[in-house]
């Protein structure tokens, strides 16, 4: 089973041709929050389509011509095989191109790359899931596959902050995901009236987690890189071990196979040493400004 | 009527030569006028639109008291405003006047200086009206022009390089005047955009683009100076066409008080 | 193809008039012959035809931000140390297009451009040369992701050294176990001597090369001249860099003051990066036609010193000089060897020379190491 | 109830569970617990208070009143966090209001009494006050990450783009 | 009488900005001026000081139009005051980065803004969707002009390769082999270019012009020789100053350039130069200006479009010869070393005469600089013609007016940008 969750090594075809680019079409768009869609992408090529498959935390880089290239965690079910979802806030000229697409239009793929989350090593183990704002959506295919292979974890938590109330991603799932046994509690930075959930970031949802044993714990991360930062420290505190920790970088990535040198961090690529690092590896540099 | 983007070229001091670029962009001239409406553009055509526009071109500075109400209302009458060239973006070369003494440049050309209107100052468009986008150049490039124009249609940023003249040499090949022939050269602290074209033509770069992303010009002018170039003279390479850009009028400025300083 | 071995001491002596015959030799087979030339008062490397086209008799004064071309006393081809120009010209190019992309009725068609059969002979590769295609190779190639347009050139490259008969002030590759003598990663080797050239061939491809040229068995007083010219070069070698711990020296001193030091100096204008054999950053732009129907993928030589080289969601990681000079130094001295296995730098000194300011990484550090905390 | 009962309350609860048994029962003795129900102020902004709170159980959100937009929610906190520093150091007016938004259960301490237990024994006011100030370290850098709003959206990148 | 203003506020399809004021009294032209809008930039002033190195980089600013222009009589003057003598084959690259810039303003000039007058359009681009095919030659010439200038000078507009002495780099041999073929091409457009233009309908109205021009024994004026004029005058150019002149004129506010002696007006720029040079001529030229069947000289200023594509043979013709037997100039500049000394040039500009003077110190720094352009000198001479052309041009419908006054200064292709001299008009708003 644990085999299952490893990351996707490239065939050979793909490896040698790392800027081969495939045809995906939108197939639904869902607005998740203000400025936050998901974007189902399905191959248009049979054998494409049916070789592809991804692992929870590995990325695509989506092709608009004209406008560039963009790096994108998937945010959806590893074991949909027919479109996969990305979730996409606008930020940039890509993104803010994709966001004029519509469902039927087409755009370029290639993926997946990086690493992914440490899903064999959560195996008979809590698993702590701190995220804030988009850093949810990198998440959500782990997420999917710990519900889906429940009873082989133990405590499943997931913290996440937001901004805002409104700004919570896929709210609509936290209580199928509760009900499938994860605990979910979400915080927003700006509470606004009729809120009655958690104010204040997410670190301190970490504070008031209730037991965990924390030798026994993975611990997931992905958000702002501040925000990893003091969650990283809180969990130390908790008695976590470097080694048990899990977070998500971000860079510029342009070529994602480790070619172009842009996303370098210390000594590792984001793009295949990451995007998912256990911290130890990256400690010693995450916090030098300007690195 | 065409529910194509308007656009208007505007022109205050200056050569002309940035709006002609459009025009010089022969292979794209007709594609340019196919996505957009050229509703004022003088130099191409005697049909004259009203405002609004969706994007304006502003070439030239500001010299006098009518432009500077002048480019008041086409601000006004402008969605997007670019500023097009080394005038419209620094104040151009007639920003020297901005060291000297306009009034007695203007009795060394003009006979009867009476007749001349004219302000002590040649100032960038930003001076006085908020731009949404400039575009550098003395003149500037019609591919980075073409690109501009594009991407404000697409709702995109611009893809105009900040680094500086010494990548586009490498890249080309161009040996470095500098290190093989002790020229004076901008170029390492100078935009890219014009292609490198003075290396690779044997000379040094003298800053048509202005300045690169976060210049380092009191380095570079002190490695002029210790190779033996004359204070004088490391502060008129940085006076020319973008010379009232800031980080070259910092230095030069900065140059010349140090002088006064030291002697 | 250049997978060289030592092959002993199999060395041929070749008369001048010998030696001009390689052009047709290695132009019968196919390759482009790419070696030395003057162009802009130095010694760049482009296309060749013929001796004539190499710089006989001159030589390059180098130091910090100095590159100067002199007169030889003599008629020597080989006899300067190294220019503005790298292999890397020629193996990775500074812009090359990497896809396609057309607006079809049924959507966007995309195709991975296939790189362009390329055969290069290199005429005058010098031993930091070939460390450096050692060390691009490494980037490069191993996969899982390799570069297609640098493997077809690579493969297809017949590798041509010169060694080194003289130093520049600026050279350091005895520092990094490069230099000067050529021990690998070559089908060829010369060593330019009175009237000749020592040959030897360490491929099967340089030895077919070589047996179409008029070749003797080189007496002992040839290769001792050939011995004696190689000493040279060591001798002339002045600069030093200690690399002793160099890699933890650097990791642990990214904070270190020098790097404050250094910034006030550099222009972040990218030469050093340029003219670096190993460099490799590179980035990939958009062009298109004005109908946005066509659009093709270029990448280009990049470079870490480029302010927006780090962007990232509205900002730039590396937003002033310190730490893009850092980056790049570190980098190349120190996190190269966690990345790739060993050091980004061959001490050709070409990052000294080209340096608009003569910033010395080696007086950097110098430095660092001098009062490293 | 029994303050032995309290005692192993306190002993459950982050904020006090490192203090020495000893001064966690003096503490319990001047200590009751008390159930708000949601909805119920606890304290108002402003106000003078005389007591620090231990929350056992459920929810408190703290509040500043902000004119033209009523009480602002800026931070919520749960079992086991400290409310009402401000009493203890002995400013007594509070700098935000405190408010149930679940039923809870708080432990109640007279901040004048607890002062003059840290007189008296100093080392178990070394231990209190340095709880006192990591819960507010914490509570510090939490509100200097809400400052940071961290998840708003990046600057766009067209410059200074007129509204269309 | 009834008095009557035309304003022609903006004056389009022109380089640079200015307008148009006419007062009526009845019949009779009270006041008639061409108003330019450009502001003063002071060139003259600001080159004092600067190295005379800077000099062709500065005045190409001038005018983004004719950089060329600028640099070639200001390289030239400059010489003379160092007392450098150029090499023939720097020369002829100079005269062949001119046929560039001729090309060039004179493709843009004939396609884009002069045409659609003939025609009934209001641009070239409007123009293009009834006569694709010309303007699309048209551009196609233009961007000759344009690709010659990239090769000669590094970029078409304010080129970077001219210096005192020559050229900063020569390019090589194939740099130029490669454009023969577009040249060829470009030969028989210029050709059926002339065809073209010779065959609109011209009004039936000449002017007394006195026409000046270079004139050069061996060859058709662009760099160098002496000022020919109309009534037999052969002036040397270092006589400029003593025979023509900027004045003063009661009832204009504009500096205009008249004859010293006589105060005439004068008129300069492409159909000046043909018409007192037709015989140097290329011989495809003449043989095509036999083939329409015109007189030469020709005093219709509606007729320069056909000037320009005579023009525009002859420089594709001698560009053609020129990047056939070239080879680069060995060394590309000549070394000068400073001296004190005052000296002046003249070339063609496209659009005719540029002057240029200047005094040099022996730090070879500028003392002093004048400049004066073509359209400068051709000022008095269109508001002359205007005065003459109002009858012609007047009906009761004012935009039509406007359109026929503007159809006349544009045959003049006044490049107002390079105003080194136009004063700044006070318009009279009645």
């Amino acid at each position: 089973m644990s085999d299952g969750y490893a990351s996707r090594m490239p065939t050979p075809e793909a490896a040698a041709r790392p800027w081969q680019t495939h045809t995906v079409a939108i197939r639904d768009v869902r607005r998740e929050v203000e400025g936050v869609s998901t974007y189902d992408l399905a191959f248009l090529d049979d054998t494409v389509r049916e070789a592809y498959r991804f692992a929870p935390g590995q990325f695509n880089m989506l092709y608009l011509p004209g406008a560039g290239e963009i790096a994108i965690s998937v945010s959806d079910d590893p074991r949909n095989t027919e479109a996969y979802g990305h979730t996409i806030r606008v930020a940039g000229n890509v993104t803010r191109t994709l966001a004029g697409l519509g469902v039927g239009e087409t755009l370029g793929l290639r993926g997946p790359f990086g690493t992914s989350w440490p899903l064999s090593e959560c195996i008979g183990r809590d698993v702590v899931i701190v995220c804030g704002g988009i850093g949810l959506a990198p998440l959500r295919p782990a997420i999917c596959t710990l519900l889906q292979d429940r009873q082989q974890f133990g405590r499943l938590n997931l913290l996440y902050g937001a901004r805002s109330s409104d700004t919570l991603l896929f709210e609509r799932e936290y209580d199928d995901w509760s009900r499938q046994g994860m605990d979910v509690q979400t915080t927003v930075d700006r509470s606004s009236p009729g809120w009655l959930g958690n104010v204040g970031v997410v670190t301190l949802l970490l504070d008031q987690l209730p037991s965990f044993d924390p030798h026994n714990t993975v611990l997931m991360c992905c958000g702002p890189e501040v925000m990893m930062k003091f969650t990283v420290m809180a969990a130390l505190n908790s008695g976590l071990s470097e080694q048990q920790i899990w977070v998500s970088m971000e860079r510029n990535m342009q070529c994602a196979v480790g070619l172009c040198g842009h996303c370098q961090l210390g000594p590792t690529f984001i793009c295949k040493d990451g995007p998912v690092f256990r911290y130890d590896k990256i400690a010693p540099f995450i916090d030098v400004e300007g690195l | 009527m065409s529910s194509k983007p308007t656009l208007g070229v505007f022109k205050f001091a200056s050569c002309d030569g940035c709006q002609l670029s459009l025009l010089a962009a022969e292979d794209h001239l007709l594609g340019v006028a196919a996505e957009v409406e050229i509703a004022y553009f003088l130099e191409a055509t005697s049909h004259i639109q009203p405002g609004p526009y969706d994007i304006a071109l502003i070439e030239g500075s500001i010299i006098t008291s009518h432009d500077a109400e002048r480019i008041q209302q086409i601000r006004r009458d402008s969605k997007f405003l670019i500023t097009i060239g080394a005038c419209a973006t620094s104040g151009g070369i007639q920003a020297l006047r901005n060291w000297a003494d306009c009034n007695e440049f203007v009795r060394s050309v003009y006979a009867t200086p009476d007749y001349i209107s004219t302000l002590a100052t040649s100032t960038a468009i930003a001076d006085h009206v908020q731009v949404d986008f400039e575009l550098r150049g003395c003149p500037i490039n019609q591919y980075q022009l073409i690109e501009v124009i594009q991407s404000v249609l697409a709702g995109r940023r611009p893809r105009t390089p900040v680094h500086s003249v010494c990548l586009d040499c490498k890249r080309r090949g161009t040996v470095c005047v500098m290190v093989a022939q002790g020229t004076t050269c901008l170029g390492p602290v100078t935009q890219a955009g014009c292609g490198a074209i003075c290396p690779t033509y044997n000379r040094g770069c003298y800053g048509c683009y202005g300045p690169a992303a976060q210049p380092n010009l009191v380095s570079l002018t002190g490695q002029f100076e210790s190779s033996g170039v004359p204070r004088e003279q490391v502060v008129d390479s940085l006076r020319n066409f973008n010379g009232y850009a800031p980080e070259f009028r910092a230095e030069s400025e900065r140059l010349e008080a140090s002088r006064e300083s030291t002697t | 193809m250049a997978t060289a071995t030592e092959m002993g001491t199999n060395e041929r002596f070749l008369t001048e008039a010998a030696f001009a015959r390689i052009f047709e030799v290695l132009e019968s087979q196919g390759f482009t012959v790419v070696g030395p030339t003057i162009d802009q008062e130095a010694i760049v490397y482009d296309r060749i035809r013929s001796v004539d086209d190499l710089p006989r008799g001159w030589t390059d004064e180098q130091a910090p931000g100095q590159y100067r071309l002199q007169r030889r006393d003599d008629e020597a081809l080989f006899g300067y140390v190294v220019g503005p120009h790298s292999w890397k010209r020629f193996l990775f190019p500074p812009q090359a297009t990497v896809s396609k992309a057309d607006k079809t009725e049924t959507g966007w068609q995309f195709q991975a451009v296939e790189p362009e059969p390329a055969k290069f002979a290199f005429l005058g590769v010098r031993a930091c040369e070939l460390a450096a295609i050692r060390v691009q190779d490494r980037v490069f190639m191993p996969g899982p992701y390799v570069d297609p347009i640098y493997q077809q050139r690579r493969d297809n490259a017949l590798l041509i050294a010169v060694n080194c008969t003289q130093a520049a002030r600026t050279c350091f590759c005895t520092s990094m176990e490069t230099g000067p003598k050529c021990t690998s990663g070559y089908d060829l080797a010369l060593t330019e001597i009175a009237n000749g050239f020592i040959i030897e061939a360490a491929t099967a491809e340089g030895a077919e090369i070589l047996s179409a040229l008029e070749s003797d068995d080189a007496s002992i007083q040839q290769r001792q001249a050939g011995q004696t010219a190689r000493q040279q070069a060591v001798d002339q070698i002045e600069r030093r860099m200690d690399t002793t711990d160099i890699r933890d020296l650097f990791l642990s001193n990214l904070e270190h003051p020098r790097w404050d030091d250094v910034a006030s100096r550099c222009l972040s204008c990218t030469n050093c990066t340029m003219v670096c054999p190993t460099c490799f950053c590179s980035s990939v732009e958009e062009v298109s036609d004005l109908t946005g129907d066509h659009v093709e993928r270029q990448r280009q030589w990049d470079s870490c010193f480029n302010v927006d080289f780090s962007y990232m969601n509205g900002g730039n990681v590396r937003d002033n000089t310190r730490s893009r000079y850092r980056q790049w130094l570190t980098h190349k001295l120190a996190s190269w060897i966690d990345q790739f296995g060993s050091s980004g730098c061959v001490g050709c000194g070409r990052c000294i020379t080209w340096c608009p300011v003569g910033i010395d990484l080696t007086e950097e550090v110098a430095a660092i190491r001098g009062d490293a905390t | 109830m029994e303050a032995d009962q309290l005692r192993f309350i306190l002993q459950e609860l982050r904020f006090s569970a490192v203090l020495p048994v000893e001064g966690l029962g003096r503490l319990a003795e001047e200590s009751t617990v008390r159930r708000v129900a949601a909805g119920e102020v606890v304290f108002r902004d402003g106000s003078t208070n005389n007591n620090l709170y231990l929350i056992r159980s459920g929810r408190l959100a703290l509040e500043m009143n902000v004119p033209g937009r009523g009480a602002v929610r800026i931070l919520t906190l749960g079992a086991g966090e400290m409310v009402g520093w401000s009493a203890l150091l002995g400013q007594g007016k509070m700098t935000a209001g405190a408010i149930a938004i679940e039923d809870s259960d708080v432990v109640v301490a007279s901040a004048d009494r607890l002062r003059e237990l840290c007189e008296a024994d100093r080392d178990f006011g070394f231990l209190l006050m340095r709880q006192m100030a990591d819960a507010l370290s914490k509570r510090l850098v939490a509100t200097r990450l809400q400052l940071l709003d961290l998840f708003a959206d990046a600057p766009s990148l067209i410059p200074t783009q007129q509204a269309d | 009488m009834t008095e009557r203003t035309i304003k022609v506020t903006a004056l389009t399809r022109v380089e640079g900005e200015g307008g148009l004021y006419i007062k009526m009294q009845g019949d009779a032209v009270e006041d008639i001026r061409l108003e330019i809008y450009e502001p003063p930039r002071l060139f003259e002033a600001l080159l004092r000081g600067r190295a005379l190195e800077e000099v062709p980089d500065i005045t190409a600013r001038i005018c983004g139009i004719c950089p060329v222009a600028y640099q070639m009589s200001s390289v030239h003057a400059l010489e003379a005051a160092l007392d450098v003598t150029i090499t023939p084959e720097i020369r002829q690259l100079r005269r062949l980065l001119y046929c560039g810039e001729w090309i060039e303003s004179h493709a843009l000039h004939v396609y884009l803004l002069n045409a659609p007058d003939f025609l009934g359009f209001e641009s070239g681009l409007e123009m293009a969707e009834q006569f694709p095919d010309e303007v699309n030659r048209g551009l196609r010439m233009k961007k000759h002009g344009n690709q010659l200038l990239e090769v000669l000078g590094g970029r078409a507009i304010h080129p970077i390769n001219v210096a005192v002495g020559g050229f900063y780099r020569a390019p090589r041999r194939d740099n130029l082999q490669t454009l023969i073929a577009d040249f060829e091409w470009g030969l028989e457009a210029a050709i059926e270019t002339t065809r073209w233009v010779a065959g609109f309908n011209y009004p039936d109205f000449t002017c007394d012009y006195q026409l000046v021009s270079l004139s050069h024994d061996e060859e058709y004026p662009m760099n160098e020789g002496r000022i020919a004029t109309s009534i037999g005058e052969s002036i040397a150019v270092a006589d400029y100053e003593s025979e023509f002149e900027e004045r003063h004129v009661e009832h204009s506010t504009a500096l205009h350039s008249l004859r010293k002696k006589t105060g005439e007006t004068y008129l300069t720029g492409p159909l000046a130069r043909v018409s007192l040079n037709f015989d140097r001529l290329s011989s495809t030229a003449r043989a095509i200006a036999a083939e329409i069947d015109m007189a030469w000289p020709c005093f219709n200023p509606f007729q320069s479009i056909i000037a320009r594509g005579l023009e525009l043979i002859h420089v594709y013709e001698e560009a053609l010869d020129i990047m056939r037997d070239y080879s680069p100039p060995r060394p590309p500049r000549i070394e000068y070393s400073y001296q004190a000394g005052e000296s002046c040039a003249a070339t063609e500009a496209p659009r005719g005469l540029l002057y240029h003077r200047y005094v040099v110190d022996a730090d070879g720094k500028v003392g002093d600089a004048t400049i004066i352009p073509p359209t400068s000198q051709n000022q008095a001479q269109i508001e002359s013609d205007l005065r003459d052309w109002v009858p012609y041009a007047l009906s009761d419908d004012e935009a039509a007016t406007s359109r026929r006054l503007e159809n006349l200064v544009r045959c003049y292709d006044p490049c107002i940008s390079c105003s080194t001299h136009f004063l700044k008009v006070k318009i009279e708003r009645t």
